[in-house]
């Protein structure tokens, strides 16, 4: 038999808000718990929008982030403005977090390419969203092995889900990071479900985190829907890497309440039970729980972001909306640094097209 | 069983699944998302259900492993059918296919074989995310050993998947997802494969000939009605079977419409279509009255959903290619 | 830090060939030990002759399993006929004991297609020697998998390097290996260097077994140089797999004493001592050493086996040499199961090609 | 320091390397076995102990890895030299070529760019093992976004290395190992990159164009002699750069002669040489006299190092293409 193998598993907050032990020391720092529920609030928010404009049309597919909010605001807020984010599809919360534009990232998923294009300064080096599973792993390391050749203090921070961690790039990444001791973090969204595999048919393996154990890097647990031990951990990992002390797995464990996405219907495969249990579980409202318990959140305030998010939200839409058509001719003209002449022809051509199409390039 | 009533290309598929695998014990189906939720696109639905996990089997994220241990499977005389979510993610087992796949008989000197079929769907135009709009079928048609088959119907997705399951060797079986539910066509489910290694002529005509397959004939064949009310004649071919290419039915309609044009979604580039030219004028040049011309995706990132249709090839453009083919000399 | 876990290592004779404790019963069976020896004498016997057929351009780059021959006369010994060998490129000695022909294996070398198509009974179903490293793994998987699709007692046994260790296919295989709980056993031939790359920067793992702890399956190393402890691991992870007990990943520590391959002068990269050193610990004179403790062995005896292994080894030499030239046309023959009429004009010109090349096809 | 003796290719190769790191320290080296050892072909021979471990570094062995860091590494505007031991085992690098290298720029509208190198042996001819003698340069060639270039000599590879690591965008690197040590010239070591995307006219002729690259010039070359002989005058294409083509050149020189031969490794169907034979008949068509011909490999496994010379285009094949072409239309 395996020999299993004890791995950390921290929560700060139990699912009634209640501290399940000592606290960290910062937590003593009432606007960043504040913070976090106001970005948290914002997320959940914009993803329900995002739901909202695929339903009707105004955008494509979507990813939506529910019940994973705690994550990418815990883990954005981690890193600082020199650190890069190596994302994947399911980190609105994160991106959001280091300063992504909402109208970006609706123009993404509204299928322009021009929502990879932000001038967010604190995310100008980030990378796109990235589809195919796990290969930003391997950018990571690419990205953490460019600081450390030119040393500098700055560390990659890599996103992925659950199913992710089966693909070799994630695995070889990890292998790298152990043995050049890179300054890449590699957080894991596991959120139980790869589309309708479960995690139980992804992986022998007790816990994510034991993939760690293979490539000899740390890889820990933590509660995934709490926000306070993922950016505790989280943070410890980022300055761990920063020292210079190596890469860590940190593995979020946590639920996806939504669908894949827009394109899934997780009743297909998905128990009903199973879900209503998980949203037991869920950040924002056990994060809201504590702040009450702390006198630091009431209903009235609660009402005041709501309407303060709406608006911000009402008006990323509108921005997003408002967004002149692209020029088509754009697929030639960012394929190379300077397009070369023999390509000018294909360019008519396209335009031609896309003037034949008219105002009907969208369907 | 004979179903009657008309049925999309997806469910087409289905029921190609469902008879080969009840004919044949060897056929196992594999792949992400194919068992209980019966695959992205409703391709698998019901298999899990009738034939167990043993014979339907999620796997794991991992597309190398996916197309590695089919190969596999293969060899222990299994037919698996791997199917690989979109065929942007097909990638990761290129080398399972070019190095095994289509190897493996040819390293063993016939010991051993690799009764494969890897299905994904193909080409763009539903306005999925980015890389699910891929059309590289040119990198798997270059590598020898291997079959690449594209259906454009219900009825040929069904008899061409039948006989791609049958075949002793590695078949790559693209499905447009274009047309995974846009058309219905009433198909027999009798088991009835259709020949592999064959193009089919889908409309017959003397001035012009078009070459297609997959979703791109939609077009072809909407330019074939549009300029025969110009009163050009087109002869509209579905290749079905890029590699190996049966050159002779193309040949034979070029030889006598002395004009083709090729039209598909990939990049122009080293794309299929250049080696369908190359043959054509190798083979009639002394007959042909004007150059074969191919209208096609370009040699861009195929664009995002809100531009791509502005990619593929369009009714107009092919109809455009025609009439200029048909001036010919006169240029 | 990473957590460090203890992996079982099993040696049962030292350098010396002292027993290092308790001898499993199965060692009272003198004939298996002498099997053994005779086998693995063989190997580097057969070994050496490739070498020096390819020094004078009889047979092309050769990897030389010199120092590694205990881990596949184990392997091949534990297997039984109706397991499966998925082999590496460095398993000489695994392919003898399978029964392939020395000539077939001289053909393969020798750039020949044909020394993949041998008739060997018990190697039917055997996967031809895999260059594209790490990628048999995969195929391991497929074809445990087939064993448990149809319910047969069967076992598949795929052999790698250290360096292979790295790479998505076998990480991958893993993974599937544990979720799916294949009848598969993974050896890995650690001998230390992986071309140029020592052990050392191939990972940070503490032992290449830990990679199965990250696939929830049983990992342990072995002395690789102890014929007794590799059989006796191999065996059991076999029966374990066949009673439907699942995967195992037996590391078989060793070492490279020759170069990489015949193109390969590992001189350049690695110290001298470090070989001299290793030489200490190599496989058959510690066997040796333990058969003459026994009184198993002689000199004579050893006299006597060297001139039968060197006619023996002859006369495949003889048969290699004789084997008639092959049929160019045969790269088509066998590229379908049936050759497409379309490609008879190609199989002509390749004839072509291959006439006025004339008795220079060789170079 | 300007060399002035002469040296092979690959000492050309390694020339380029230790001028781009010496000049610009955002040049890094990265690959199996590139460190200590210097290569396996001895490529990167000095570069581990010249510019130390942090800008030549000997990855694990693994491709995915390789090609994905080199893209990570890219982002950042270093600029890697990526090192794939044989062009055999490129496939794993696949899905970071097609999917991130050569769209990064174009996904996010330029605000990433991915200035990266990967060199790697190419072609057959050298006895090597199985999958040591691939030329899939067309897998790579058809995917928009990547520039894929081939030198056919030391200087070449000197001057068009130098430009691919100042190329802001990705390069494919292909080396012809059967060219590696068997030529030699003298190069200047002056940091002079030549041009990208260009074609270089090696012979001169007025009779029947022949295009290649890599190692198959050597045939190439060689039958143009021998055709010489018996009257007829070859001009004789480098194509150097396969990606983007430079149709002006080749089109330049068939419009004079009227001819062309296409001389490749590659399997012939779907290869690099129907890009070419296509794209002359479409703009030529009216001033061709005889087809495009393709003189190449052939669309089965390449065979292990004892048949693999009958596998190559031969002078004789070539010679016989050219006669053939010749006699065009008395056919
Ligand atoms: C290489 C690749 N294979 C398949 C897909 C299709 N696909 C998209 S998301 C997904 C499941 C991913 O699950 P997980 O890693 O757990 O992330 P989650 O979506 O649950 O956050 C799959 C199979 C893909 N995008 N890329
Ligand atoms: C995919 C792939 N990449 C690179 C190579 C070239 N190569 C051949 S052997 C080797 C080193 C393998 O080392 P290891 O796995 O430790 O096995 P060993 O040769 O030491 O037995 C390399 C890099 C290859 N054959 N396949
Ligand atoms: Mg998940
Ligand atoms: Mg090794």
């Amino acid at each position: 038999m395996p020999l299993s193998v004890p791995i950390s598993y921290t929560r700060y907050l139990d699912d009634h808000g209640q501290p399940s032990g000592e606290l960290p020391g910062w937590v003593d720092d009432p606007q960043l718990l504040l913070d976090f529920h106001r970005q948290m609030t914002l997320v959940r928010a914009f993803d329900q929008k995002c739901v909202a404009l695929q339903r009707t049309g105004q955008i494509g597919t979507y990813a939506s982030t529910l019940g994973q909010e705690a994550i990418g605001t815990a883990l954005g807020r981690a890193m600082t403005e020199a650190d890069v984010l190596i994302p994947y599809y399911r980190d609105t919360a994160t991106q959001l977090q280091r300063g992504v534009a909402m109208q970006d990232i609706l123009a993404y998923w509204g299928g322009d390419e021009r929502g990879s294009a932000w001038t967010a300064p604190g995310a100008l080096e980030d990378f796109p969203i990235c589809v195919p599973i796990a290969t930003q792993a391997c950018h990571a390391c690419g990205v953490a092995s460019a600081f450390r050749i030119r040393q500098q203090p700055r560390v990659a921070v890599t996103t992925c889900g659950d199913g992710a961690t089966s693909k070799g790039d994630f695995l070889e990444s990890l292998n790298l990071a152990g043995v050049w001791q890179l300054p890449v973090v590699f957080v894991v969204n596991n959120n139980q479900w790869a589309i309708s595999v479960p995690r139980s048919l992804q992986s022998a393996a007790p816990t994510l985190a034991h993939k760690a154990l293979a490539a000899g890097i740390p890889g820990e647990q933590v509660d995934g829907n709490d926000v306070l031990a993922v950016y505790d951990r989280i943070s410890i990992a980022i300055e761990r890497a920063r020292a210079g002390k190596g890469p860590t797995l940190v593995e979020c464990v946590t639920y996806r309440l939504g669908d894949h996405t827009t394109s899934d219907d997780a009743s297909r495969y998905r128990d009903a039970d199973e879900l209503s249990e998980a949203w037991k579980h869920e950040p924002i409202g056990r994060l809201q729980r504590f702040l009450h318990g702390q006198g630091l959140w009431d209903e009235e305030k609660e009402q005041q972001l709501q309407r303060d998010l709406g608006e911000r939200i009402n008006a990323a839409v509108e921005a997003f909306r408002s967004l002149p058509e692209a020029d088509p001719g754009a697929a030639f003209d960012h394929l190379f640094a300077e397009l070369p002449e023999r390509y000018r022809q294909q360019r008519d051509e396209l335009l031609i097209r896309a003037a034949a199409l008219g105002g009907s390039a969208h369907d | 069983m004979t179903e009657r009533k008309p049925v999309c290309m997806v469910e087409a598929i289905n029921l190609a699944l469902h008879r080969a695998m009840a004919d044949d014990p060897d056929v196992v189906v594999l792949g992400e998302d194919v068992g209980p939720n019966g695959g992205v696109f409703r391709a698998t639905v019901g298999l899990h259900e009738r034939f167990g996990f043993r014979r339907v089997m999620d796997t794991p994220l991992a597309e190398t492993l996916i197309t590695g241990i089919a190969v596999g499977m293969a060899a222990q005389g299994l037919k698996p059918v791997a199917e690989i979510q979109f065929m942007g993610f097909i990638y990761a087992g290129m080398e399972h296919l070019v190095s095994h796949a289509s190897r493996l008989r040819s390293r063993t000197r016939g010991r051993l074989s690799c009764p494969m079929v890897m299905r994904t769907p193909h080409g763009g135009g539903i306005h999925a995310p980015e890389h699910h709009g891929e059309s590289t079928e040119a990198l798997l048609a270059h590598v020898p050993g291997l079959r690449v088959v594209v259906p454009s119907s219900p009825r040929r997705a069904y008899g061409l998947l039948l006989a791609a399951i049958a075949d002793p060797d590695p078949v790559i079986f693209l499905e447009p997802s274009r047309l995974y539910r846009s058309v219905q066509q009433v198909v027999e489910d009798d088991g009835q494969a259709l020949p592999l290694d064959t193009c089919f002529t889908l409309r017959e005509g003397k001035d012009l000939t078009l070459v297609s397959w997959g979703a791109a004939l939609k077009e072809t064949l909407e330019a074939a009605s549009r300029l025969a009310e110009e009163g050009i004649d087109c002869e509209v071919i579905d290749v079905a079977t890029l590699k190996p290419l049966d050159g002779d039915t193309i040949l034979a309609s070029v030889g006598k419409t002395g004009r083709c044009i090729i039209v598909h979604e990939a990049a122009r580039s080293y794309g299929p279509g250049a080696e369908i030219a190359a043959l054509v004028q190798e083979q009639l040049f002394y007959s042909l009255h004007a150059p074969v011309q191919r209208v096609t995706g370009f040699d861009c990132v195929i664009p995002y959903a809100r531009q791509e249709m502005a990619y593929l090839p369009d009714v107009d453009s092919i109809c455009e290619a025609g009439r200029q083919t048909m001036r010919g000399n006169d240029q």
